[in-house]
């Protein structure tokens, strides 16, 4: 048997180093294809930089397969701690049982319950609600009293995420006291481009509807790119459930309460990073015990609309 | 020797100003010297012929004349051209135009495309964006009708030619590019003597218009009719260059394969009295066959001739499984039999040798001893295991018996195309059929080896088997068959004994023309 | 005229009189175009009033003019035998650094800067195939990956927006009598390879490659140079495709073109090219184009289950193919030669 | 010119004397083996110590067991000049099915279950080409697409963990004589398909039918029944993927092969097969394996950016070909079938 025990790591892989300059530690990012992911890791590096210590860093194009892979190299290459934000949260079970007993895992954004050292998560559910009730808001302001709306969902493989951000965002519907009607869900990838195509197809087929969520800002934009500019769709309106991506941020702001881009709620890529490596390196540093910790963590989520825009919106940051 | 043959040249060929000279030119393939320190002259308003052995080398001199392969050691010079030929475009602006063995014939193009394929513009416009010839013009259906394909249609896809219809199609090609130099090789080893004729009319008109020809052909009587000079080719050297005029084909022959060559005798068909014909064909309708009857009794070899496109290899196919009969039936041995693939065929032991080597002769891939095997092999293998051993050693007995030039590792697409002919043949007489058809069995093996083959196709025969053996040669079948079977528009319209008074070649290609002998 | 067309059903004994013939013939072997009826009347019997709708319409224009630009880069390297699997990536770094490039004020140099980058991927993948004589398939490969990871690095992974964007947008839902420009775009490079595939030496020298490249190279065909020209050619399409991305979109994201190739390769062999070389039609690629087109955009109108797409759009496409070929017989290995096949 | 270079090495004369030249001749074709021993090299250079550790070579053969089963599928494939890029969406199916039948009770059923599964996918794809005479490009498009759809529609995209769970995971690690058995059943199949690729009257067969359907037909030997076979064993073998998928990961996740095709492609062309069929080498295509896999944990290992890996494994795969190559002629469309085109 190449992993003889099935307990989690009770301590770094390589021993407690006493200097932060000599821990290494491993982050398996889930994937790149998405801005959010992607901001996490410069956040990443930069803060390694920072407290100098060595950070290898891999993503895994949303496989479980090449994850695996990568982890195992980190572990070969002498990492003490890993952070992971997994590919899939049922699926890896087994896989994350074997490598955290070998290293202690700390998850980020998405974790594979009942393995590893404990998680630091998006609230996907509370931070799709909050958007959902801004949203309900500006509905409400403008005087309708029910919605139509469509939805742009992630890719068939999005078992966990996608399903509690729109599980939340319309629990925010109706905490906000706005019916819905959903007319149509297709599936735009997380991808603006792909996000764009699948909202045009669901307008033509359905020209009444008042809204399109987009369970990720980069969709909701692509789904903006179509309402935009067109009188055809100048009651259409556009929301997101989760990211606080950069530009969506800037639409909110630039339209402000009669902006056409309603809400997102805050998914920070920034948050989340400084936490589960400030864990990671603690433990690894002796400062901190594996058992030290809950299983999971959250991040804070709050909803952002054209209210609260100022406080969250910097132009210059990566995301 | 050398100083004799140039003394020769300079007494009696300069019909015309000096063409090309190969000086020393060697070529060599990995193992192989496929020439080794030619030195030879060609003429304007001449044809010259080239002869040898296969694996003589002929067609790799001409592909070295042509650019299409670089000399190891020497080099070719063409008139006019200052530095050596050494690409097709390099060929093309010095005025070389090859016919190849395999004709070079775009599958995916019309007929009328690939008669224009050398020259795709109109015109002196040089641009790649220039605007292409017409392929469909008077012009090509013109062209077409010299060299005997006046009745296929310009727009029509050259991929379902037969192999004779190929090399007419690439010989068109000379009619509408300009060019000094004229190689044919073996142009004519799948046509019928009328083609002959087309093309005997077309190197008159080159000559006529100064062009050297260079001609290859194991048909001696062709050399003989239409070339000025004969060189010969043993083992990559050049043996002697004579005058047509100061030698035979017999002095030829013995020059080629080094010994004279016995007159071979033809045995009697077995006589199995009263036995079931192999194979009876009644009414059989398919391809270009238009209800066609015979029968093929046990130890007889009977022979289907016919021009190109008469329907010989059609009633072939159809017969062996390769197409699907249209209508008519096929009786093996008493049993009638519906042959949907040429595997059921050879279930019932049927065989077809076909007459398109480059299409489905053999597989480019193999070498020889697995292409020689490729139909033997459940034979020799138990559960479906190859046994190695017994492969080898029956795939060396073979490539002696069948004197093929190469050993069983050697790759069969690396041959001479008459060695590649051999190896076809080999494969087929291995399976040893009950009854077997052979399209062109001897295209373009040389004459030695051709006598061999006669002389296992009568072994085959004298065991009792059926033999149908389809050819464009009349002189072949009158030596070959006890029966030949004369072929038109699809229909048999004449049957032969070669041993009767007046069966000669005229008489078969009479009869294949416009029988005035008793039709059916 | 499309000489190579037609499928060698009359015999030679017939000789050239039935031209009635020749459209039957035709008709017999534009399978995909059945597929395509087949796909509109299921669309117009479910869907009809919003299948048809004026903007569904301008939708699947639009949608269609980005890869209706790579399918043509992808049929002209499939005729010479080859295999282009790089045009995904490659569309996806044109846009991306022409998003990017000076910080994309204009959309002009963004053209510019799209078919450069275009040019020199396909000039790469040319240079390599064409001169070294390497596989298609593993240089494109190499390139697929190369591009792809030159998207990542150079915009981290972070979408792109060029300065330009709303001119950008502008353009991409410009109309011109009632057609979106892109469409035109699209539609004029569909004539232009159509014009140099069937009128000009340069398209003969293409199929003569694909089918025979001895032939080809005895006949004098500049054989590397055309194949180069090929590969350069299909990289300044795939770069005005990225072009073409940034005006639908008016954003470089790192995920443009992704999994492009396959929907190329996809339509042009639908479209009835072989892809073994030599044989195939320009108009066949563009029903090919349209087939997945609305086979997408149907599944999405009739809002099928995001689980379920996938397996309709298999089920489709092996349903469509075996049933409009029955008597369907042009083999990979053309073998219109032995009849056997038939 | 080509194409018979390949092997026409040894020459009818001096038959088979020399030995110690074939040796030579085969080490000249086999410049895969020198982009491994290349990156090898890289690899001791770079990280040595990290490289060559028992843990790390452990992980490589774990890792490149699922694939190298595929790439046999694969190879066995494109020996008959077809093309199968379903293999990665059948694995997945494969995978989740034997995960969730019967909520997935034992590593045996699984096994059969998983077995079968790839079967019917092989056979119906192996249907179409052999006996419908479709692309195998189209169907398996096709395919590509219906598998991986049942895999989203069987779990709804939730990754499925079969009741067996624990006894895959121990499966998945445990070793034998040090060498993880994945690993060894890997190499079984390696040897299953050298022996009957070379050894049989089958194997002989595939290779005549890539090489030349025609004198294969005309031959005798029943093309469509073999093609068939091919496919279909090609799907026992993806099968049999898909259950190591399981012993590895314990898990059907829904991404289980996804993309695999390309990699199981690729390391069969670079391992020396000609997608036009009729010439590659079962070794070659395990070199292939071992490429595609050490480039990769390289990588890791050398933990390159990951916005820079696609970027170098790239980059990575066009020099190594290039290079390697430089005596490399050996052209798609091999022209061997004039010897004269030399
Ligand atoms: N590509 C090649 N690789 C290796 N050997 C070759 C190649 N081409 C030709 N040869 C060899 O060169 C020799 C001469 O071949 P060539 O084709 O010139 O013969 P030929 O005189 O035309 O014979 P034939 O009458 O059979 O056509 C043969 O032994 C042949 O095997
Ligand atoms: N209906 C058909 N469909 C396709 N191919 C055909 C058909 N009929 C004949 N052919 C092919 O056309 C070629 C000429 O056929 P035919 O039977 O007329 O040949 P032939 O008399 O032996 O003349 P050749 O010397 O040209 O072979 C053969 O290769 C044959 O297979
Ligand atoms: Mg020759
Ligand atoms: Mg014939």
């Amino acid at each position: 048997q190449i992993y003889p025990s099935s307990t989690p790591a009770q301590g770094p892989a390589n021993g407690i180093k006493s200097d932060v300059s000599d821990v290494v530690v491993g982050f398996a990012q889930q994937q790149l294809q998405a801005p959010y992911f992607a901001a996490m890791q410069v956040q990443s590096e930069q803060i390694a930089k920072e407290q100098g210590f060595k950070l290898l860093f891999q993503a895994a194009n949303k496989d479980p397969v090449i994850q695996m892979n990568q982890m195992q190299a980190m572990i070969s290459q002498g990492a003490d701690v890993l952070v992971v934000n997994a590919t899939s949260v049922k699926g890896q079970k087994e896989m994350m049982t074997q490598i955290a007993s070998q290293i202690p895992v700390t998850y980020i954004d998405t974790s594979v319950p009942g393995t590893g050292m404990t998680s630091v998560q998006s609230d996907n559910l509370t931070i799709g609600r909050e958007s959902g009730i801004l949203t309900a808001k500006r509905f409400k302001d403008l005087g309708k009293t029910s919605i139509k709306m469509v939805i742009l969902t992630g890719p068939a493989t999005d078992e966990f995420v996608g399903p509690n951000r729109r599980q939340g965002f319309l629990d925010g519907l109706e905490e906000g006291g706005l019916p819905y009607e959903i007319k149509a869900e297709q599936s735009g990838d997380y991808a603006q481009d792909k996000g764009q195509v699948a909202a045009e197809t669901m307008l033509a087929g359905n020209p009444d509807v008042d809204l399109i969520l987009g369970l990720n800002d980069s969709m909701a934009l692509g789904a903006y790119n179509v309402v935009n500019g067109k009188d055809q769709y100048k009651n259409v309106y556009v929301a997101a459930s989760a990211d606080g991506q950069k530009e969506a941020l800037a639409l909110i702001k630039q339209g402000g309460c009669e902006g056409r881009y309603l809400s997102t709620g805050l998914n920070s890529p920034s948050l989340a990073a400084e936490q589960a490596l400030k864990i990671s390196v603690d433990v690894a540093t002796g400062k901190a015990k594996p058992s030290d910790f809950k299983p999971e963590s959250f991040t804070k989520a709050v909803g952002i609309g054209c209210e609260n825009i100022d406080e969250y919106y910097d132009p210059n940051s990566v995301f | 020797m050398v100083a004799v043959e140039r003394e020769d040249e300079q007494a009696g060929a300069p019909a015309g100003e000096l063409a090309f000279k190969a000086v020393g030119v060697k070529k060599h393939y990995p193992g192989v010297k496929a020439l080794d320190g030619v030195d030879l002259e060609g003429y304007r308003g001449e044809v010259l012929a080239i002869c040898g052995a296969n694996g003589a080398g002929k067609s790799t001199f001409a592909k070295l004349l042509a650019g299409v392969e670089t000399p190891t050691e020497g080099e070719i010079k063409v008139t006019g051209f200052d530095h050596p030929v050494r690409n097709a475009a390099e060929a093309e602006q010095a005025g070389v135009l090859m016919m190849h063995q395999e004709p070079l014939i775009i599958d995916d193009f019309t007929v009328g495309e690939n008669v224009w394929l050398y020259k795709l513009r109109s015109g002196k416009d040089i641009r790649p964006w220039a605007q292409k010839v017409d392929t469909n013009s008077q012009e090509t259906r013109e062209v077409l009708r010299d060299v005997g394909l006046g009745h296929l249609r310009t727009n029509q896809l050259a991929g379902d030619l037969g192999p004779g219809q190929r090399q007419m199609l690439s010989l068109s090609r000379a009619a509408v590019t300009h060019h000094k130099i004229m190689i044919l090789d073996e142009t004519t080893a799948s046509t019928s003597e009328e083609h002959f004729k087309d093309i005997l009319d077309l190197v008159a008109r080159e000559k006529a218009a100064g062009t050297s020809i260079i001609f290859v052909s194991h048909r001696l009587n062709e050399v003989f009719a239409m070339c000025d000079r004969i060189a010969v080719l043993r083992n990559g050297k050049l043996i002697e260059v004579l005058r047509t005029a100061d030698t035979d084909q017999d002095e030829i022959t013995t020059l080629m394969i080094g010994q004279a060559l016995k007159a071979l005798d033809r045995p009697d068909a077995v006589d199995v009295v009263d036995a079931e014909p192999v194979v009876a064909v009644r009414n059989l309708w398919g391809g270009t066959a238009k209800g066609v009857s015979f029968d093929v009794n046990p130890g007889e070899i009977v022979g289907l001739y016919g021009l190109v496109g008469s329907g010989r290899s059609s009633v072939a196919r159809t017969i062996t499984g390769q197409k699907r009969a249209v209508e008519g039936t096929i009786t093996v041995r008493g049993q009638e039999v519906v042959l949907d693939s040429p595997g059921t065929a050879l279930k019932k032991g049927i065989a077809y040798l076909t007459e398109d080597r480059r299409l489905e002769g053999f597989v480019k891939d193999f070498d020889n001893g697995e292409n020689m095997s490729l139909v033997v092999l459940p034979k020799m293998a138990r559960g479906g295991v190859v046994d190695g051993k017994r492969e080898k050693s029956r795939i060396r007995e073979l490539i002696k018996e069948f004197q093929v030039k190469g050993g069983p590792k050697t790759y069969t697409s690396s041959l001479s195309g008459g060695n590649q002919q051999k190896v076809v043949v080999a494969k087929w007489l291995e399976a040893d059929p009950d009854f077997v058809v052979l399209d062109e069995p001897t295209k373009g093996i040389d004459v030695g080896a051709r006598a061999n083959i006669y002389q296992i196709i009568h072994r085959v025969a004298a065991r009792g088997k059926g033999v149908l053996v389809v050819s464009s040669e009349a002189e072949e079948l009158l030596s070959l068959c006890h029966r030949i079977l004369v072929m038109r528009n699809g229909k048999i319209v004449g049957e032969f004994n070669p041993d009767d008074e007046g069966t000669d070649t005229d008489a078969l290609i009479r009869t294949a023309l416009h029988s005035d002998e008793a039709e059916q | 005229m499309t000489a190579t067309a037609t499928a060698p059903t009359s015999s030679p004994d017939q000789a050239e009189e039935n031209r009635g013939s020749a459209v039957v013939d035709w008709l017999k072997s534009q399978y995909a175009l059945y597929i395509l009826v087949a796909l509109l009347l299921v669309a117009t019997i479910t869907r009809g009033s919003v299948f048809w709708s004026g903007t569904n319409i301008t939708n699947l224009l639009l949608q269609m003019s980005i890869i209706g630009v790579v399918v043509m880069a992808e049929l002209i390297v499939v005729l010479t035998g080859g295999i282009d699997i790089s045009v995904g990536s490659a569309l996806g770094l044109a846009a991306v650094v022409a998003a990017g490039l000076f910080g994309g004020p204009s959309v002009l140099l963004a053209l510019v800067v799209a078919i450069v980058i275009g040019g020199i991927v396909g000039a790469v993948n040319g240079w390599l195939v064409a001169f070294r004589g390497l596989e298609p398939f593993i240089v494109t490969l190499g390139m697929l990956a190369l591009a792809r990871g030159l998207v990542y690095a150079y915009g981290n992974g972070i979408p792109i927006n060029p300065e330009a964007a709303p001119s950008f947008a502008r353009l991409g839902q410009s109309t011109f009598i009632g057609i979106p420009v892109l469409a035109i775009i699209w539609l004029a490079v569909v004539a232009l390879i159509a014009f140099l595939l069937y009128r000009t030496v340069w398209g003969r020298r293409v199929y003569a490659i694909g089918s025979n490249i001895n032939a080809a190279r005895s006949s004098g065909i500049p054989v590397k140079g055309t194949l180069w020209s090929v590969y350069i050619l299909a990289g300044l399409l795939v770069g005005l495709g990225g072009w073409i991305f940034l005006a639908r979109f008016a954003s470089g994201t790192s995920t443009a073109g992704n999994l492009l190739e396959l929907e190329a390769i996809a339509a042009v062999v639908i479209g009835g090219a072989r892809l073994s070389g030599g044989y195939g039609k320009v108009f066949g690629a563009v029903v090919g184009t349209i087939i997945f087109a609305v086979i997408a955009n149907l599944l999405s109108l009739l809002n099928v289950s995001t689980f379920l797409q996938d397996a309709f759009r298999g089920a489709l496409i092996l349903v469509a193919v075996t049933v409009a070929t029955v008597q369907f017989s042009r083999r990979r290995k053309s073998d219109s030669t032995t009849p056997a096949a038939k």
